[in-house]
């Protein structure tokens, strides 16, 4: 292998090299930009994770997340090879291209362009046959890299082959850079097919170059096709900022930082920032999010809310319209926590300071000394049903408890932080802790999974355990304290999004029904449960487009035609009840309540 | 407003008013208000127009400020009341008049009650034997005095001197009419003209040559209210109904207002003086207040007598700009010398 | 016994009935006092909730009505029973022999003048639901030009001191439907209801209401009006209480409807008499068995139908007057 | 001025021709249930804060529409914004919304 010409350089590298010089410089600044935007303790924290253990743990996930796309693989394999294909396949030409200018042109190394454009560069000599090896390697990633291609076309038509119903609707800035890297793998498969006769090549290139041989034989007719594919590139890399394909650079640093243990502390700079520019717009979200059964709602999908983001346009809309049910982040390939940059986005415009909770001083704590202290939170007040059936069970097991907010509760503060108003949320914590440790309880058990979140995240009641309902009734069950009768019942499970994807709580209740009836699958459970539509996450969805999303919910539910959907909310039970027609709803307390020997 | 549609509610309520013959009860409070008003009433019926109007000085207070102050049970005004229809039955009279508007709802609504509950009318007769040894017949007719000089509203204008229009132009002064809510408010079918839109003052102006205007709180109590005044306490309440009536009528730019009822002239009248105080508001085209008379003060002025004799020198609100307006002569440095 | 049936009234009950009898085979005749047949639903512009053209509903009603005989400008004189036969005068002095009588007299509007304090008939800005309706048939644009219009519920209904002391039913509807038929004609409108209680208990009524609120925008307020006044500028001030944040209330309108409510007919005492049947205490003929039988009277051969017998709407109406066709005719087959 | 020892109390009337319209279509457009209120009351019966203080969603409407903003103001400031009331409201008012725009749209001072 020896170099065809003497500066090793021709103008057409110039697209290249300097949108790659352009693409280098932004990143850098943006980074920088990134990290004054942290707060002292954050950047604390980045400085504290640059040792070389944490540094594999990030090297690894890199890896994982952005180059063999795990997480997109699980969601369908399709998709996943589609993203795997194109991001491995390029990271591999580019390492073979590097390691090809090492072993053959040493005295290139370092040049930027040179890995890029090496066949163009260099020419087979006698000795050469080593380069097969790689030429082999660089046709057969590139043919990977191709089929990704033609997935990602063939992805644009027919989206639903890919597991996508809804894709992201592009912007006229995008589809240009989207081209653009179409563009890029098939010019540079011409490009080395052209001079395949005199660089070398492999299956892909020589057989192309020998099927069009007296054409490509031509040298006239090379430099254009290398061109083109050097525009393409440059174009590429000039446009990426300004496109959604930013988020291949940004999730790295995303990573670095999410590693590090920094969150969100504003909606729009800083860690928000990397979140933001990681977006790759994929529009898995999109399906994922319940508020799609609206038509007219999937412009409020997180993918869109975070464009408006990015393009620092107002969020309000879709942030205030959001059920925060956290089913998008839960799907994000690139683990982007959209639910906190819209609920910093609300604290922003709700922390309206205007409320008065100075009635509360009136309240006072009942005595529960070594008792289990029951909870039932505003919306059970609302389902009479499930605390009655619970205490069925707590006296059958002989637990004694007693019941804080017999007559009428305070609220937790769920509701009102999810409002975006965290002063007056803290107000209710407060008070509420007052009132919790004054009982001198060491058990706190609620039914709510709206009040478990807050209660178990926000709360500081040292030395008292907080425990919902299902978790509890499944501890007695074990522990033998309850029977309850084998059945043939079908249960399906609802996880309410508090439970399950805000506490992780998603076995407990499951191992219930199981004990007690035949326990189904749902098609879309555990983490991709679909919201029950009543969440109070939304500030401003009407009460018609909960209807369609709870119809909704209870079709995926109903698929399997259970007897009971049973879920382990007051407030899903109490949007489900009404709509669902095909089966009984009940919680899962009713339900062991029912079934107790 | 549609002329005619009043005219045909006024048609459904009038009144079939005997002309004379009339045993006459003084008001309480008038007698300190606007005393030369009484006065006056009787001068006219008897010596101009020759009518019969009796009137003795056993008669007492008809209970109704009492009543009304919650001071006193029914059984006892009735008995109050029960006495004067006694004198009346012994002075031979069966048409009672009287001054006073709160009597006169009074009166209708004891004749009323022991209309429907008979046992009660024997009760208080029996009262009245006990503590008095006297026996009443019930009026066969009762009138307030305005009606009387609604009935002779026509004769008093053939004997006027003076009408009520503006001397300068020739256009009717501008009169704001109260009623008074004890008049026809509760027996609307007692009242000339009923209880929405009633006749009584009506029929007066619009004979001595005036012009009625209405206005949204026309309706609306003077402001006195009995508990409302009397009490300290409560006294803005009654100032604030005053200032809400004139609020309502001020932009209709009334030349004066006529009364009916004892409480409703001294109030629409002091507390014009009161709002200047405290608001700083002085109602009237010419910064003078709106001048307020009794029916009889005007059925006086449109007759010639002179205003100082009918006691206009009484009055808060400066009477003079009106007489003026209408041509009246009277004599300035007579005004406190009577 | 002959097969002739004398329907007294021309209104909507009387016609339905007279189309039923017609349709079993009977004779009908019809005693209709105005010159025209339709009663009150000839003077509507649109019906409730569905907003259906009155004069389509009529015209439909009548089609079928072409052989029963028709007397205007007439009202029964004498009813005489002989034997089990109705020997009846009319005021022109026809003498009808008739084996049954269906007395479908219907209701008298309200006269809203009668509540003097709202004005009708004296301030010129206040109407009532019929001028309105009439205002609507006729296109007369200068009433759809007032900005703030005000609709008055219960007028001459649930009011016990112009002795009516019942709901006329309809009325609450119609003013909801009149409300939204007037946002249409003057979008810029601010309206208001006055009402106790609104009762919406037909189908697709609440919605009607919901419509009125949501889409139109008219605001509803809970409390009887008691007083209407004019201010200097001519205007309509009226005054109510809203009793839901217990406030006296005043709102300045340039056109203020009465919802006059449905009351007795006034010939009911006289029919009854010659019927001998008799009224109840709220002026409507009475009814021996109100809840099993809302067309049948004392008198045999004697059938009641529509609003004769207390406010109804006009689908009820109807359906009354096909009952009373077939007791006439379950009657005259015994 | 004198002192008369009293003064004209303040009228408890409600003047709907001063009522601010265009903050009410402004509230209208942030919570389109706004007018679909039929004061039935449950709101205020189910009210978590209504257990311990003066608060009624349905009287906070009515007193908006009456242009009573304070009086509105007033009560909603003790709401804990819970959610009982958006879960029983039969007309399906996003009570919680219209709350927030309340405080927002007549709070803003």
């Amino acid at each position: 292998m020896r170099e065809r010409f003497l500066f090793g350089y021709d103008p057409f590298v110039l697209p290249f090299t300097l949108g790659m010089v352009f693409i280098v410089l932004y990143l850098l600044i943006g980074s920088v930009r990134i990290i004054l935007a942290l707060n002292k303790e954050e950047r604390l924290l980045l400085l504290r994770s640059m040792n070389p253990k944490q540094l594999l743990i990030t090297a690894k996930d890199v890896f994982v997340d952005c180059l063999l796309h795990i997480k997109v693989f699980k969601r369908n394999i399709l998709l996943g090879y589609m993203h795997f294909s194109i991001a491995f396949g390029w990271f591999m030409i580019i390492l073979v291209g590097h390691l090809e200018v090492i072993l053959y042109t040493p005295q290139r190394n370092g040049v930027l362009y040179y890995p890029v454009f090496f066949r163009y560069f260099v020419m087979e000599t006698q000795q050469t046959l080593r380069g097969a090896f790689f030429f082999f390697l660089m046709d057969l990633f590139l043919l990977m890299i191709l089929s990704g291609v033609a997935l990602a076309i063939f992805k644009r038509f027919r989206s639903m082959a890919l597991g996508m119903r809804r894709t992201t609707k592009l912007k006229i800035g995008d589809r240009f850079v989207l081209y653009s890297l179409w563009a890029i793998f098939p010019l540079r498969l011409l490009a080395e097919s052209f001079t395949a006769n005199i660089s070398g090549g492999s299956f892909l290139t020589k057989s192309i170059n020998h099927l069009v041989h007296g054409f490509v034989t031509n040298p006239d007719n090379a430099l254009p096709i290398w061109w083109s594919y050097s525009i393409a590139l440059g174009v590429f890399l000039f446009t990426l900022p300004f496109s959604r394909y930013m988020h291949i650079p940004t999730e790295i640093i995303l990573i670095f930082l999410r590693n590090a243990g920094i969150k969100s502390t504003s909606y729009r700079n800083g860690y928000a920032e990397s979140e933001i520019y990681s977006c790759s717009r994929c529009g898995i979200c999109i399906d994922a999010c319940p508020m799609g059964v609206n038509r007219g709602d999937i412009k409020f999908s997180t993918v869109y809310t975070i464009r408006l983001l990015r393009r620092r346009e107002n969020p309000h809309e879709g942030a205030e319209k959001c059920l925060m049910c956290n089913k998008c982040v839960e799907v994000c390939p690139v683990g982007i926590n959209s639910t906190r940059l819209k609920l910093l986005y609300r604290q922003s415009v709700n922390d309206s300071g205007q409320h008065d909770f100075s009635y509360l001083s009136l309240l006072r704590e009942s005595d529960s000394s070594g008792k289990v202290l029951y909870y039932a939170g505003c919306m059970t007040h609302l389902t009479p049903g499930i605390y009655r059936s619970l205490f069925n069970i707590l006296d059958k097991a002989g637990v004694e408890y007693s019941f804080m907010d017999k007559d009428g509760s305070v609220c937790c503060g769920r509701p009102l932080m999810l409002s975006g108003d965290v002063k007056g949320a803290g107000e209710l914590i407060k008070k509420n802790t007052e009132l919790i440790k004054a009982s001198g309880c060491k058990t706190l058990l609620l039914s709510c999974p709206i009040c478990y979140k807050i209660f178990r995240d926000e709360y500081k009641l040292e030395g008292i355990e907080v425990i919902h309902h299902s978790v509890y009734i499944n501890n007695l069950l074990k522990s033998g304290k309850i029977k309850v009768k084998r059945g043939t019942g079908k249960y399906v499970y609802h996880d309410p999004c508090e439970l399950g994807r805000g506490a992780g709580i998603y076995e407990q209740p499951r191992e219930l029904l199981s004990e007690t009836g035949i326990l189904m699958d749902s098609p879309e459970e555990r983490g991709e449960s679909i919201c029950c539509g009543g969440s109070l996450g939304s500030l401003t969805m009407s009460c018609d487009k909960r209807r369609k999303i709870t119809e909704h919910a209870l079709d995926v539910l109903n698929t399997n035609k259970p007897d009971i959907v049973a879920t382990a909310c007051p407030l899903c039970m109490r949007t489900f009840s009404p709509l669902n027609k095909k089966s009984e709803t009940a919680d899962i307390a009713q339900i062991i309540s029912r079934n107790l020997i | 407003m549609i002329l005619n549609g009043k005219k045909k509610i006024w048609s459904e309520y009038q009144k079939d008013i005997p002309e004379d013959h009339y045993f006459y009860v003084r008001s309480c409070i008038r007698q300190n208000f606007f005393p030369a008003s009484e006065k006056l009433f009787l001068e006219v019926v008897r010596d101009r127009l020759s009518l019969d109007f009796f009137e003795t000085e056993h008669h007492t207070t008809c209970g109704g400020i009492a009543y009304h102050s919650d001071t006193i049970p029914q059984e006892t005004v009735m008995t109050i009341v029960a006495r004067q229809f006694a004198l009346m039955t012994e002075a031979g009279y069966k048409n009672y008049v009287a001054s006073c508007i709160t009597s006169f709802g009074l009166y209708t609504e004891i004749l009323d009650t022991w209309h429907h509950f008979p046992e009660l009318e024997s009760k208080i007769r029996d009262y009245l034997w006990k503590t008095t040894k006297r026996e009443f017949q019930k009026p066969e007719y009762l009138a307030h005095a305005s009606d009387v000089v609604y009935k002779l509203r026509n004769k008093i204008a053939d004997q006027a001197k003076y009408k009520l229009v503006n001397k300068e132009n020739g256009e009717p002064l501008k009169v704001v009419e109260h009623i008074g809510c004890h008049y026809s408010k509760m027996f609307p079918s007692k009242g000339v003209g009923g209880a929405e839109y009633p006749y009584v003052l009506t029929g007066m102006i619009e004979a001595w040559g005036g012009e009625i205007v209405d206005y949204p709180e026309r309706r609306h109590c003077c402001g006195f209210g009995f508990r409302q005044y009397l009490v300290q306490a409560n006294r803005g309440y009654s100032l604030s109904n005053t200032h809400k009536k004139f609020e309502s009528m001020a932009p209709f730019k009334p030349d004066m207002i006529i009364t009916n009822c004892p409480g409703c002239p001294y109030f629409l009248d002091r507390w014009q003086y009161v709002i200047k105080e405290m608001e700083g508001t002085t109602y009237g085209q010419d910064g003078n207040g709106i001048p307020v008379f009794t029916y009889e003060e005007v059925a006086g002025l449109v007759l010639g007598y002179d205003p100082w004799y009918l006691g206009l020198q009484m009055h808060q609100t400066p009477v003079e700009p009106l007489l003026d307006k209408i041509g009246i002569r009277y004599n300035k440095e007579e005004k406190y010398l009577l | 016994m002959n097969k002739e049936v004398l329907v007294i009234g021309g209104g909507p009950a009387g016609i339905e009935c007279a189309n039923s009898l017609i349709s079993l085979g009977y004779k009908v005749f019809i005693v209709e006092k105005c010159s025209e047949p339709g009663g009150h639903l000839r003077k509507w512009d649109r019906l409730f909730p569905y907003g259906v053209s009155a004069s389509d509903t009529l015209d439909k009603l009548l089609q079928k009505s072409g052989k029963a005989i028709f007397f205007y400008d007439t009202e029964v004189q004498t009813i005489n029973q002989v034997d089990e036969k109705f020997v009846i005068t009319l005021s022109d002095d026809t003498q009808l022999h008739v084996s049954s009588i269906v007395v479908a007299t219907g209701f008298t509007l309200f006269p809203a003048a009668k509540k003097e304090e709202y004005g009708y008939g004296i301030y010129n800005g206040v109407i009532t639901n019929a001028d309105l309706e009439d205002g609507f048939k006729t296109h007369k644009k200068e009433l759809f030009k007032a900005n703030r219009v005000g609709f008055v519920h219960c007028v001459g209904s649930r009011d016990e001191k112009v002795c009516n002391r019942h709901c006329s039913k309809v009325c609450c509807v119609t003013a909801v439907k009149q409300a939204c038929e007037y946002k249409d004609l003057n979008p810029d409108a601010e309206v208001y209801c006055f009402y106790m209680d609104l009762r919406m208990f037909g189908r697709g009524y609440e919605d009607l209401y919901l419509k009125a609120q949501n889409k139109y925008g008219i605001r509803f307020i809970r409390g009887r009006v008691s007083e209407v006044a004019e201010d200097v500028n001519g205007c309509l001030v009226v005054k109510a209480e809203d009793t839901l944040t217990s406030r006296p209330l005043k709102v300045t309108l340039d056109l203020l409807v009465l919802m006059s409510g449905m009351s007795k007919n006034d010939d009911n005492d006289k029919i009854a008499d010659m019927l001998g049947i008799k009224t109840e205490e709220d002026g409507f003929l009475s009814l021996p068995e109100p809840t099993l039988n809302n067309c049948q009277t004392v008198t045999d051969g004697v059938f009641l139908a529509g609003s004769v017998t207390g406010p109804k709407t006009l689908p009820e109406t109807l359906n009354e007057a096909r009952a009373a066709a077939l007791s006439v005719h379950k009657y005259l087959s015994r | 001025m004198k002192e008369f020892g009293y003064s004209l109390s303040p009228s408890s009337r409600v003047d709907l021709d001063k009522i601010d319209k265009i903050k009410q279509e402004r509230l209208f457009a942030l919570e389109p249930g706004f007018r679909k209120c039929m004061a039935c009351g449950s709101c205020s019966a189910t009210c978590s804060a209504g257990n311990f203080t003066d608060v009624s969603l349905r009287r906070a409407i009515a007193y908006i529409q009456n242009g009573q903003d304070l009086a509105a103001l007033s009560l909603l400031k003790h709401c804990m914004l819970c959610g009982k009331c958006l879960v029983i409201c039969p007309r399906g008012i996003n009570t919680r919304n219209l709350i927030m725009n309340v405080l927002k749209v007549y709070g803003e001072k």
